[in-house]
């Protein structure tokens, strides 16, 4: 599968006049694989396809260093595939200007906190059932697990495990659950990692960073990290496409797709909308409907 | 142990509006024994606070010869802490840090001509030092200023610059990039700064510079006084980074392995060609 | 002849100095990760040395959020209160020797003319007992940066396990004296630690070329894969870049120092909208050559104990090793 | 000797109104107007629309120590600006979950439709509001994390 997808790269580059590639490479240390750029068909054999492949590359393609590389080819999971459709869809870049190869992902391998990969699978990979990326221009590898998703039949991008872990938070009583995200806030220290390894926190200049006036204060103090981590989670309200690029870029490893969950769940439930699955759909917050549910307004 | 990062509540003494978005703000120490003591070089800057909203960066713009009664900053309302700032009043109270940073080496400059140069809100740091020559006239040859601005309404210590022009052996050449509209008042010139210094035939060799503003009026004014004799050792600037302690702690202001706060802001021409472009 | 403490004894010790009102920071472990934290019962700790941690002893000397002070506005006037001083005796128990030798690294930098009174006042009052490394990992590299498995610098005790539930001590200072006199045994057993992690790069020679080469196209290709998040910097030991803020109102509040990141975009930015560092390679080159040319330049220490925290914990697989290496293959070797 | 006073130490809440400016604060308004007595608990914030109501807000005025949140606008259909509230009601579908999740608790925060001839029902929705809110006390959870920040 490598090979056919360094093929389809090489390939890109010949005819479709791409200058930059991104993909997964063995960047890190000890080989750990991340993003490459690949600048010239000469080095597309930098690219790697394995169960290690984590990061959703996608965050890069609103960046101003990696445009200014030229025509962009993105190597897509079909997780990942979804927060392009939701770019597109918000019009921050252009899909005609954009090739998007999605490769057919059995799921990830977990990383540890000491930065090496486990057995396990990643969390969010355990009950996937998105196997096939959808809306992509090229397809690499087979599997037997299923077929590309459609808008209709299509998921919110989560595991059991995770569903499971949230149902039981939201069975406690509120003082419990408050009492939860307090221990886990208490160890946020605002780096924005999770902002920053989202593909979708691509606002030039986030709430967080607004002083005129603050919206929330910057500190990393318990009010500070329960105002920031509730507003970056309601930003992503029907909007977050469940990738776990930001609970996985946590130093401080605190379960923030769980939020993030939440609200996707919601949208499901309430609206029938999962993001990043329908070429051209609306913003879930940015519509309305006449029939939309009020029972808890008095 | 002494807190380094309290400033200390100054009084606002006064308010002048010097244009439409620059204020003049004189203040002193609410602290008598703090006023008493105070002393700080030509040159140097101060980090000013509105309380709850923050603090922000600037020179202190008047000459130290009253500085146990009162000194003075300028600030044009360009963010968060200059807009609130914009609304002191007299005896309203302010925060201050400082002095902090190097200064101009006015003892060095003794016996020579000075030549400087400024374009726009760069007037501040450089009219404490005017200030200073002038009250020590005797001591400093000629002396030329060169100062320019985007519009009349632009220039800041407009009326400053009549008077100035009246001490002896003082060129004031003052100019706008764009024409004054009909009925608005102007004797200057109106031309690029760079252009107006070329024509102004100053001479390096016994001669000091002094160049502050934008990059552009920089970088198109120092080939004119390398031309012009000037070197490298005798062209000044005042530099500005973002900064947040001024201690040399935060760790932001640096260009390479200058920090700007503690080393600068005042830095020659042969010191930032040392530098990395990092600014 | 060597000084050892079981592992129960270490507790005792602990519990005791917790009763005398000291403030004790251990490693807690929850779930798979490990972080300093302080504990109120030397049992909430967890006593075995450790490659990976979630967060260095940093924060007990340079907090990730501390008030400077706090005001009020009263008129016209503006009435300060000062932050109090810390008067409380502390210990950071179990911390890596890259932790610990970073402490002496920002010494200079916090009593550099003027002095900073939180970190100042946080170190003299705090006993650092850090334990030699058992292992090591592919992030780490303190033999570059002039550090190994036993490093004893910033150090006031270290610790060697001797794998059957008791530590030999080596007193280093006199604080740690004053932990540990009266409460070990004679021994000869003496402890080990691991072999040093090995580097194929030198430092120095890094440091030079980044030095020669400022406006190198290098930076920006190294950096590309960058995200612009500070989990590097708030990982680190050495990091100690902080912004400071006023919050609460416009009638009541404080100043905050908290800590800050050079990879973050908002770090240089202007007020005008200018930005000396607009892009990710230009941060990148800032927090690389902060840490091998200007802070060396300046304070004679490298800002970098090769504790490898930065690169295990970012989620885009980079760090100082991956930058290092990076910068020495194509710049350093290839002769750029 | 025992008379029945008011403790001076009673708990009184405080309530954070966010209101629309075409309905519910001519609600209010008229609640005022026709002399309906309701608890001085509560402060009115008027803002142009429920479609403005920032979801920062109501976590802000947590921050300042409300008790308790209240926010109200036009009734479907209703609305000035033809569909504010219509986004609003989406919002605080969503937004509610998010609460939920981090425990904040939801019998701290109210919506309501009221209209501009709705005083009475401006003055009962209050009423409740402030005496279940001092029933539950005050927002000890988070006025902790506020104090210890």
């Amino acid at each position: 599968m490598e090979n056919e997808l360094r093929n389809a790269i090489r390939e890109l580059f010949a005819n479709q006049g791409v200058g930059v590639a991104i993909g997964y490479g063995r960047v890190g240390v000890d080989g750990a694989v991340g993003a490459v750029f690949v600048t010239s068909p000469d080095d597309v054999d930098q690219l790697v396809w394995n169960n290690e492949c984590r990061q959703n590359l996608a965050v890069h393609l609103t960046r101003p260093e990696v445009k200014a590389l030229g025509k962009i080819a993105i190597v897509c999971k079909p997780c990942d595939a979804r927060a392009v459709v939701v770019l597109a869809n918000e019009a921050q870049i252009k899909r005609e200007d954009l090739v998007v190869v999605g490769v057919v992902c059995e799921g990830i391998r977990n990383v540890k906190p000491d930065g090496s990969t486990s057995d396990k699978d990643y969390p969010k990979c355990e009950t996937c059932v998105q196997h096939v990326p959808a809306n992509v221009d090229v397809v690499i590898g087979e599997t037997s697990k299923g077929e590309a998703l459609d808008a209709k039949n299509a998921e919110v991008a989560t595991t059991a495990g995770h569903q499971a872990k949230l149902a039981k938070l939201r069975a406690m009583s509120a003082e419990e659950r408050f009492q939860y995200w307090r221990d886990e806030f208490s160890r946020c220290v605002r780096c924005y990692a999770c902002r920053q390894s989202c593909p979708l926190c691509y606002c030039n200049r986030c709430v967080a960073d607004k002083n005129r006036p603050a919206r929330i204060d910057t500190s990393a103090s318990l009010k500070g990290n329960f105002a920031w981590n509730i507003l970056r989670a309601f930003h992503l309200a029907g909007r977050c496409v469940g990738c776990g690029a930001c609970a996985s870029a946590c130093p401080a490893g605190i379960e923030l797709d769980l939020l993030n969950l939440t609200l996707a769940n919601a949208a499901k439930e309430h609206f029938g909308f999962v993001a990043g699955t329908e070429v051209g759909a609306a913003p879930l917050i940015g519509t309305y409907d006449r029939d939309d549910k009020e029972e808890f307004i008095r | 142990m002494e807190n380094i990062y309290k400033p200390d509540p100054m009084e606002v003494l006064g308010v002048w509006q010097e244009t439409g978005d620059v204020k003049r703000v004189r203040i002193r120490f609410r602290d008598p024994e703090k006023a008493k003591n105070f002393h700080f070089n030509v040159g140097q800057f101060g980090i000013y606070s509105v309380f709850g909203v923050g603090e922000s960066v600037f020179n202190i713009c008047c000459s130290n010869s009253h500085q146990t009664e009162y000194f003075e900053f300028c600030f044009r309302k360009v963010g968060r802490v200059t807009e609130r700032m914009w609304d002191v009043e007299p005896g309203d109270t302010i925060g201050f840090r400082g002095p902090f940073g190097n200064s101009y080496p006015l003892k060095e400059w003794e016996g020579k001509d000075l030549v400087f140069v400024a374009g726009g809100i760069a007037m501040p740091p450089i009219r404490c030092v005017i200030q200073y020559c002038l009250e020590n006239r005797d001591k400093y040859g000629k002396i030329t200023i060169v100062y320019g601005a985007r519009t009349v309404g632009d220039l800041v210590c407009k009326d400053e610059l009549d008077e100035w022009a009246k001490y002896p052996n003082v060129d004031v050449l003052k100019t706008v990039d764009v024409a004054p509209a009909d009925g608005v008042e102007w004797n200057g010139r109106v031309d690029f700064v760079p252009t107006v210094l070329k024509d102004s035939n100053v001479r390096g060799g016994n001669a000091v510079a002094l160049v502050v503003g934008p990059p552009i009026m920089i970088k198109l004014s120092l080939p004119i006084l390398s031309e012009n004799g000037f070197s490298d050792d005798d062209i000044f600037t005042s530099l500005e980074n973002r900064m947040k302690c001024g201690l040399g702690k935060c760790g932001r202001c640096n260009c390479g392995s200058v920090y700007v706060c503690k080393e600068g802001p005042v830095f020659t021409q042969a010191m930032i060609k040392n530098m990395p472009d990092d600014f | 002849m060597s000084q050892i403490i079981t592992l129960e004894q270490l507790k005792s010790a602990l519990d005791e100095k917790l009763s005398q009102g000291c403030r004790v920071a251990a490693p807690v472990l929850d779930g798979e990760f490990a972080s300093f934290k302080e504990i109120t019962k030397a049992d909430q700790g967890s006593y075995e040395p450790r490659v990976a941690m979630q967060n260095s002893i940093k924060e007990f000397f340079f907090p990730k959020h501390e008030t400077l002070f706090t005001f009020v506005r009263q008129g016209q006037d503006v009435v300060l209160t000062d932050a109090p001083d810390f008067e409380v005796d502390q210990i950071v128990v179990g911390a890596r020797p890259c932790d610990a030798a970073a402490l002496p690294v920002l010494d200079p930098l916090f009593g550099w003319d003027y002095q900073d009174r939180f970190f100042q006042q946080r170190r003299a009052k705090t006993t650092v007992v850090s334990f030699a490394c058992v292992k090591s990992d592919a992030h780490c590299f303190c033999t570059a940066v002039g550090g190994s498995p036993e490093n004893t610098s910033g150090s006031d005790a270290l610790l060697f396990d001797l794998g059957d539930g008791s530590f030999e001590v080596r007193v280093l200072t006199d604080k740690g004296k004053a932990l540990f006199e009266g409460k070990t045994t004679d021994s000869d057993k003496t402890g080990q630690s691991c072999d040093a992690p090995t580097v194929d790069f030198e430092v120095d020679k890094i440091a030079d070329w980044i030095r020669a080469n400022f406006a190198s196209p290098l930076w920006e290709k190294i950096s590309l894969r960058c995200v612009g998040c500070g989990a590097c910097a708030f990982v680190c030991p050495t990091c100690h870049c902080f912004d400071m803020v006023d919050e609460g109102s416009y009638n009541k509040g404080k100043k905050v120092k908290n800590w800050d990141s050079c990879q973050e975009a908002m770090f240089t930015l202007h007020a005008s909208g200018h930005n000396p560092r607009g892009t990710q390679g230009k941060r990148q080159r800032q927090r690389l050559s902060h840490k091998f040319v200007t802070y060396p330049d300046k304070f004679k220490f490298y800002l970098c104990t090769g504790c490898g925290s930065c690169s295990r914990s970012c989620g885009q697989m980079f760090g100082v090793r991956p930058t290092l290496e990076a910068l020495d293959k194509e710049g350093v070797k290839a002769g750029q | 000797m025992s008379t029945e006073t008011k403790a001076p130490d009673a708990f009184e809440p405080k309530i954070v109104a966010f209101v629309c400016n075409w309905c519910t604060y001519l609600g209010a308004d008229l609640a005022g107007t026709n002399r309906l007595e309701y608890p001085a608990n509560v402060r009115i914030i008027r803002l142009p629309c429920t479609g403005r109501i920032d979801f920062n807000l109501i976590v802000k005025a947590f921050e300042i120590g409300a008790d308790a949140v209240l926010v109200s606008g036009c009734h479907p259909g209703d609305c000035h600006y033809t569909a504010g509230n219509f986004h609003a009601r989406r919002r605080w579908k969503l937004f509610r979950e998010l609460l939920d999740t981090v425990g904040v608790d939801l019998n701290r925060v109210y919506f309501s439709w009221i209209s501009a001839a709705e005083g009475a029902k401006f003055q009962s929705l209050v009423t409740e509001i402030v005496e279940k809110t001092k029933a539950m006390g005050p927002y000890q959870e988070y006025k902790s994390i506020v104090a210890e920040s």
